[in-house]
């Protein structure tokens, strides 16, 4: 019997790939993406990746609303960002091809499942005329399968109901693309047994479209050429694939640990933060006690009533929510407690964009409270680096006995990047002393006498013998702590209040000026520090210097910053907003800082941003 | 409520007074309580240090600043909130929380309704003037209809709560009133409370002399009390009057109560019935006339505090412990997919 | 309900649907409660743009935009209070607030009981689904106990809200439930409702088929129904099963009610009696386990609306009117003291 | 029978005079301040007054705690301020002495009430030795009389209960003040009569306490000199003694009736707003609503609400109330409905001292929400400006259908001054345009449509048929206001309603430099308007030049602004906080301005400011 012979394929080496699945909200296309993440991960590629939900929990089959997908980019080389425009799009229906196609390049490839492309489905979105059949496409390497039928028909002698046959069809794509891009694929394999456990027949199904999925690729015409992507230069460690927000959790529960102090996280469900909750309520075994309040205002309330108790207390939330604890974080201010609090902007105001991602609380950070409420403000740049925002927001607020506002966003709460996971014992030690002693003469406890070094005052926990007090949100007298209504007594304690924040030690901020011939300087904060990065790269190595420097603490601001902003011709500063640090920075340091802002509820692509400086750099 | 980590040298109220000066009004209601509640605290047996007093704005709320305890004056309405988060953490306290009619029941009404709901373990002091003091006389939501104040000089267009029946409607599990007057009494619902495992609802009528004078003189003058006043006892028979001449009686087929003149078929008292429905009867006995006021336990019902469900679900979590904190954490960071590179 | 300005060409369900795409999951039972929203509307005989459906957030809230009526999507749990400020402005509407377990009765619990204790002239739906729906499946506060979901992987810790009851205790003059799938029952009490001046409030059983599918199952399924459902009908005694051989009686002394075979002494429903113990009784009938449920209209008792009240004070005050606007005005700065220099 | 003859007494003629008025709470002291304070109105003197109330309702009697004071100015001349100094102090008891001892300056006149000097109340306020017994007023000129014995005395055939006669004594005070000073008592006496109407034996008391205390002036040796200060030359017209409070609420009530909309005021108590509230709760026959809200938060959503319907929507509060507003102005911002949100600022943070004043809520203002969330912010700069500021607030939330914040303060909300009425026929004609037609092509309603010339949105009330639409707090599409999640749009939008506000039409900044050859400017803002004020003109006295500017609109702020700062060696900001305005100057214009700050709970006095200002004109 002759074999059937499969034609010999080439194999290209590429530096970098950027795919992007799309489909219906239906079709798991979030699970295929992180699938095919873990097993370039693996591969040791380095990765960046984005998700895109729809706002509605499940639009109308079909629909353009409907449309979810999972952008992956991975690369030899270390990358900063999910990559400005797909190389691959995996198209699951006619929706799917018309909600990414705008952001292809010319000669991308498409894979579409030509099953899905009927007259309904055309309509829905409003294809007169199949874009499979006109020249609408000309411009792209289209790749028709009948990804649907052909998982059916993979899966005919399994005797899966049809429903269920049908589901799998996207792992049939992920076996496609696992071949097209030669990923390991046994971690998935293994996934699929421990997803679906308790449902044999479905392992066998999805395995079975899997592996259908590799070999189509293997033996089909279509598919002329398969591509490799070498393993990025990493520094050695153990990694993980992580997002933001569960980094961001994994930081407060070592920030627990290394405390020693019982968490208590009170929180209120909201996107895009919800995810931290629903983390931490999973790691009650670290002594973590999860309260879902009736609300935002109860949710800080029982965090800093907890603090007040002695544990750490934090809470999560987005701009609405932080909106409605303002009032609460001001008698934290003025109880001098530490507290946590978890911002994940959301696009604003109001209601806004829930699921698309901005920069524009950190006004309401600032000075979002009412009389002068100063507190210390931070942002983490990376999905990983949620982690160690975490843990250094929980370190200032013990230390310092303040409310701390921890500034994440959507675009990092969600994309997500390989880890390299810390030692534990390299991790701070954020332990803390609670008073234990009366401070003041004849055995009188002061609870607003001060460390001299950290300006903090003593943490007294109920419980403590001797060290009975009361406080409250009027004002109170320097030591004693009794309320006053001295005048004199108010502008001091004001000013120390100020004082006190201002006096938080942080590190410098350093510059990124590799050839130390750059004129211009990008300053950015929090989650723009991806695609900064990448348009500086490129822009250096098409040889035009550029520097740049990320703030992580915005308040206080790091020591140095004005002398090395004074160090330009020019400070830039691109945020996703209208200018919030751009603002600050110039009154501060009088520096015709430049903003650059774009609040579309997207993350800025270094093209965008490459575009920008390299106009900047130019013409000045 | 939480017992007492060691049990303390037997303390006086004396011990209880904080060295602040206090500062309420000439006469007014509040002191009466705060004497009261100074009075019983040693009957707690628990030490000073494990007891929290925690309230929101208002005159009433000024008392902690009062009581030689652990102590916060916190914002408006939003004590019962903060509460839980301490009590949650620490089961180890005695949480109370004071609170006025505006307080609890204008600003904090949603963390109120919760708190009582989730059963958390707080006893929570409601000192109703029916009046808004601290802010110099507006209108309450215990304020009579038609109530004439400073922001409402053609009357108040909106009928109160009766907060007995708000916390009835809101699963509450120990509900009681009484009346900052009548020390004996006051202390016999505080001791009630403080022995419920739980939240425990104390509604305490209290007399704002300046901006709501006489406004429980009714149930308070010596002349006309005993013809008002229902002194509820577990177990007894409700009745009333000066010979004890009037009873609380349950018409046949009717859900309310009556009010009738002879004792006879006198409904017996039994705080602990589980459906709430006997308590909220009793608690539509008195409006806002004061007409026929019960004091007293109304309702007082086991149910497990959401302190302690929490709780169980931290011992039940730690059983699975298997190594040092730091062991843990670093096993929890390395847990799924990972990769190494060397 | 505020009555029409001018009555309107009769107007059909389809002039109530809005040119914007419905966009709940597939086979939620919010469709069907707009569906039998908008096949009622007609009935009201008020021109459309004398109705405004106000929101919060949540699936539940997405509604007003389906409703081509005047709308507003507002913001989490505030949907009662911004109603509040329209129909006490504009009594000439017909203001409808559409609500969730989470937008109601969690962050918006306070506005929720307050519109309720004023009685202020709104229909209130809400779409119980016990379920946080937009947020993706977090419980509720009408969640059962131990409701395991992503913010509670042990199992939830606080006992539930009964809406009812909660209602009940603050004062509510109308209280009522249905099924969305009921459509009739549905309409049947909205019409209700909409008759009742004041506060209408209206909890709606509805499936979130993704995050809490099936949990009204009990009382929907044609084979378990009619022996866990029970039809409350003004007037009639109040029994259920298939062949209504349940009923609900009021045993002898007690305060709540009892479930039995035999339709014997069935107690009769009456909606109207002015004390709430009856309808708080009824609403103790059926908690998480929806084992004994009743639907229909609890109460519906006349109570001067907030609205009216607030009017007629207006009304009062005009008849001072002494001259034109701007002469009052000048009358008013010029009033005091005043002193002249020339 | 010989007459009792009189000496004939000195009378003096002084251009201004202090008077500070003080005793227990119980005392009454507030009302004998607003009596003396009409009497020399009626007498046609420039005033200018300073309650200070104790932050408990009542302290107990005689502590310091529980002292109540009330300051008064009055001029031959137009004044700015209540007065740094008091040239008189009447001391009711010995707390009301210790209490404001330090505020007096050499060579003050004391008159005390002896009465109330016994070894007990001295005690409550720790005076070993009784201060008019030592030698400790010695540089004062103490008049000691025993007020109350005198008054009972007075009283005595008048058989008023002693309780109500000793009660009397603040009027005999007053009696002898108004002798003092020559003020016409008519008023005073016929105030009597309507204060006790229900009362008349009090009526007799008080008027016999009255003129016992005037005659006791006339009579007795220790009042060798009397006074006289001339009526000072102001505008012609009728004139009224206002505080802020007061004008603020009738400013609310003219914007009703120029514009023809009903207003709806949702509010909930707090000081020092909320005599607002009681003020317009008493005019609902111009059609006025008010509601005491559960809280802040409903509050503010029923004037939303009200507005949506077509009403002037208005909420006041203080701090604390704006900080719970956050949220639901962002949504008034995104539906871009009017609405006035009057803060009266008071010293935070949190709880703070609730009846001492501060300019520190001017961060929250512009900046307090999440998302980029823009509204107008104006302050008024006195006590009668309220009622201007008032209208203007609504103007620019009818015309451009936004939300407006007011700035207002305890300091300009309790002081008062003369306020020249004005006529009505020359206030603001505020009527506006409800849509009535659908705006779009095909009969459709856009109501994101914008007109042109304001950019604002039609105004769509429900009621009006065929404008049937549904507005939230999603982003929206421009025009069609539909639901959009388009990242162009949000960009759009955006930016848009940042621009509607910034190109809001304001009044340019006029600057007061008489002699125009000044080099140093101060700027102000708000209730600091008075004692800058009086600073600068006691300098160009001296012969030292300054200009003054002073903003009233804080966002946008005045086109001419940057241009004018820029005019000036050096721009100073004296501040009621730590340099929020300057922060905002300093990041507009990246001009070095100098924040001059006291945060003390009080506001400036002339001589702190004239000092400072001295040193920079002098030392640069
Ligand atoms: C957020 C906030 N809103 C309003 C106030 C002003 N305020 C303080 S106490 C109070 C109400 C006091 O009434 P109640 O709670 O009955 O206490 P009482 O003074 O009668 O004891 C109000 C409105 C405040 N301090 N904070
Ligand atoms: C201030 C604020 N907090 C939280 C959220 C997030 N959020 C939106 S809807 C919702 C609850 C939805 O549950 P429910 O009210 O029951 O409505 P459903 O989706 O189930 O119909 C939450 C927590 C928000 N939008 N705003
Ligand atoms: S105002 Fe009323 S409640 Fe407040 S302290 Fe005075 S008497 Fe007591
Ligand atoms: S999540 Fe649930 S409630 Fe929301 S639309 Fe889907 S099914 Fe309906
Ligand atoms: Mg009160
Ligand atoms: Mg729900």
């Amino acid at each position: 019997m002759a074999e059937v012979d499969v034609p010999a394929k080439r194999v290209e080496q590429l530096d970098r790939v950027v795919i992007r699945f799309a489909g219906d909200s239906g079709d798991g296309m979030q699970l295929t993406g992180d699938r095919f993440t873990s097993e370039t991960a693996q591969l040791g590629n380095d990765i960046s990746t984005l998700p895109n939900f729809p706002a509605e929990i499940r639009a109308p089959a079909g629909t353009l609303p409907g449309v979810s997908s999972f952008q992956v980019h991975f690369a030899d080389y270390d990358i900063l960002t999910p990559g400005d425009a797909p190389n691959v799009l995996v198209a699951m229906n006619p929706a799917a091809l018309k909600a990414n196609l705008a952001d292809l390049p010319p000669g991308a490839d498409i894979i579409v499942n030509t099953d899905e492309f009927t007259k309904r489905n055309l309509a829905k979105v409003g294809y007169a005329v199949n874009p499979l059949e006109d020249d609408s496409l000309d411009g792209y390497v289209v790749h028709p399968v009948a990804l649907t039928s052909m998982t059916i028909g993979a899966l005919a002698d399994l005797n899966v109901p049809k429903k269920d046959a049908e589901r799998a069809k996207n792992m049939f794509a992920l076996g496609l693309l696992s071949w097209m891009y030669s990923r390991p694929y046994e971690s998935t394999l293994r996934f699929l047994e421990r997803k679906f456990a308790k449902r044999p027949e479905l392992v066998a199904a999805n395995q079975a479209a899997f592996r259908a999925g590799w070999s189509f690729g293997e033996t089909t015409e279509t598919f002329s050429i398969r591509y490799e992507v070498k393993p990025a230069r990493m520094l050695p460690g153990t990694y993980r694939n992580i997002t933001g927000n569960a980094a961001l959790a994994l930081g407060l529960v070592a920030a627990s640990v290394r405390s020693k102090l019982p968490l208590f996280l009170g929180a209120y469900p909201i996107t895009p933060a919800s995810d931290i909750l629903h983390e931490l309520s999973k790691h009650k075994r670290f002594g973590i006690t999860t309260m879902q309040a009736e609300d935002e205002i109860a949710a800080v309330g029982a965090a800093l009533g907890a603090a007040y108790g002695g544990a750490l207390g934090v809470t999560t939330t987005s701009g609405p929510g932080v909106a409605l604890k303002g009032e609460t974080i001001s008698l934290a201010i003025a109880l001098e407690l530490p507290l946590v609090i978890v911002d994940v902007q959301r696009a604003g105001p109001s209601t806004g964009m829930p699921t698309k991602t901005e920069q524009a609380d950190l006004n309401m950070a600032l000075f979002g409270r009412h009389g002068e409420a100063p507190l210390a403000v931070i942002a983490p740049k990376s999905p990983s680096d949620c982690f160690h925002a975490a843990l250094e927001a929980a370190r200032i607020a013990l230390t310092y006995r303040t409310p701390v506002i921890l500034l994440s966003d959507n675009y990092v709460a969600n994309g997500s990047e390989p880890w390299l996971l810390p030692q534990v014992a390299e991790l701070p030690d954020l332990s803390v002393e609670f008073a234990r002693e009366p401070n003041g003469e004849d055995g009188r406890f002061l609870p607003y006498l001060r460390d001299p070094e950290t300006l903090a005052r003593p943490w007294a926990v109920p419980g403590t013998a001797g060290l009975e007090h009361r406080i409250g949100g009027l004002e109170k007298a320097d030591k004693t702590g009794d309320i006053s209504y001295d005048p004199a007594n108010h502008d001091f304690m004001v000013r120390m209040r100020a004082e006190r924040i201002e006096a938080i030690p942080v590190p410098d901020v350093e510059v990124e000026d590799p050839d130390e011939n750059a004129r211009i300087l990008v300053l950015g904060w929090g989650s723009t520090y991806g695609p900064i990065g990448a348009a500086c790269r490129a822009l250096r190595q098409r040889g035009l210097p550029i520097a740049q420097a990320h703030l992580r603490h915005l308040n206080p601001l790091p020591a140095n910053l004005g002398e090395v902003l004074a160090g330009y011709d020019k400070v830039v500063v691109p945020e996703m907003n209208l200018g919030q640090l751009a603002h600050v920075i110039r009154a501060r340091y009088l520096i015709d800082a430049v903003s650059f802002n774009q609040v579309s509820g997207l993350p800025f692509t270094a093209a965008t941003l490459e575009n920008m400086l390299e106009d900047v750099v130019k013409n000045g | 409520m939480a017992s007492p980590t060691t049990v303390p040298p037997k303390l006086t109220a004396k011990d209880f007074k904080s060295d602040q000066e206090v500062r309420w009004c000439p006469g007014c209601g509040d002191y009466a309580i705060l004497a009261a509640v100074q009075g019983f605290m040693p009957e707690l047996n628990i030490p000073r240090e494990n007891i929290v007093f925690i309230s929101g704005i208002g005159c009433s709320s000024r008392f902690p600043y009062y009581m030689n305890t652990y102590g916060m004056h916190s914002i408006h309405g939003r004590a019962p909130a903060i509460a839980t988060g301490l009590s949650t953490t620490r089961p180890d306290l005695s949480v109370w929380v004071v609170t006025g009619d505006g307080d609890a029941l204008s600003i904090g009404g949603n963390h109120l309704i919760h708190a009582l709901r989730r059963n958390v373990n707080l006893k929570i002091l409601l000192f109703n003037n029916r009046i808004y003091g601290l802010t110099k006389g507006q209108y309450s939501p215990t304020s009579e209809l038609g109530k004439i104040t400073k922001s409402t000089p053609a009357g108040s267009a909106d009928s109160p709560f009766n907060p007995l029946s708000l916390a009835l409607g809101a699963e509450a599990t120990f509900v009681a009133r009484t009346i900052d007057s009548d020390r004996k009494h006051l202390q016999s619902v505080l001791r009630a409370a403080a022995e419920h495992e739980g939240s425990a609802f104390v509604e305490i009528y209290q007399n704002c002399n300046i901006f709501n004078d006489g406004a429980f003189e009714l149930i308070k003058d010596a002349g006309t009390r005993d013809d008002h006043l229902i002194r509820l006892e577990q177990g007894e028979p409700i009745t009333f009057g000066k010979d004890r001449q009037c009873a609380v009686v349950h018409p046949e087929g009717s859900f309310g109560l009556k009010v009738v003149e002879g004792s006879a078929n006198a409904l017996v008292h039994d705080a602990t019935v589980d459906d709430p429905a006997y308590a909220f009867a009793l608690s539509r006995l008195s409006g806002s006339d004061l007409n026929t006021t019960p004091i007293g336990v109304f309702r007082d019902v086991k149910r497990p505090s959401y302190d302690e469900i929490v709780q169980k679900q931290l011992v039940d979590a730690k059983a699975k412990v298997d190594g040092t904190p730091d062991e843990m954490l670093a096993g929890l960071l390395n847990s799924g997919d990972t990769w190494t590179i060397l």
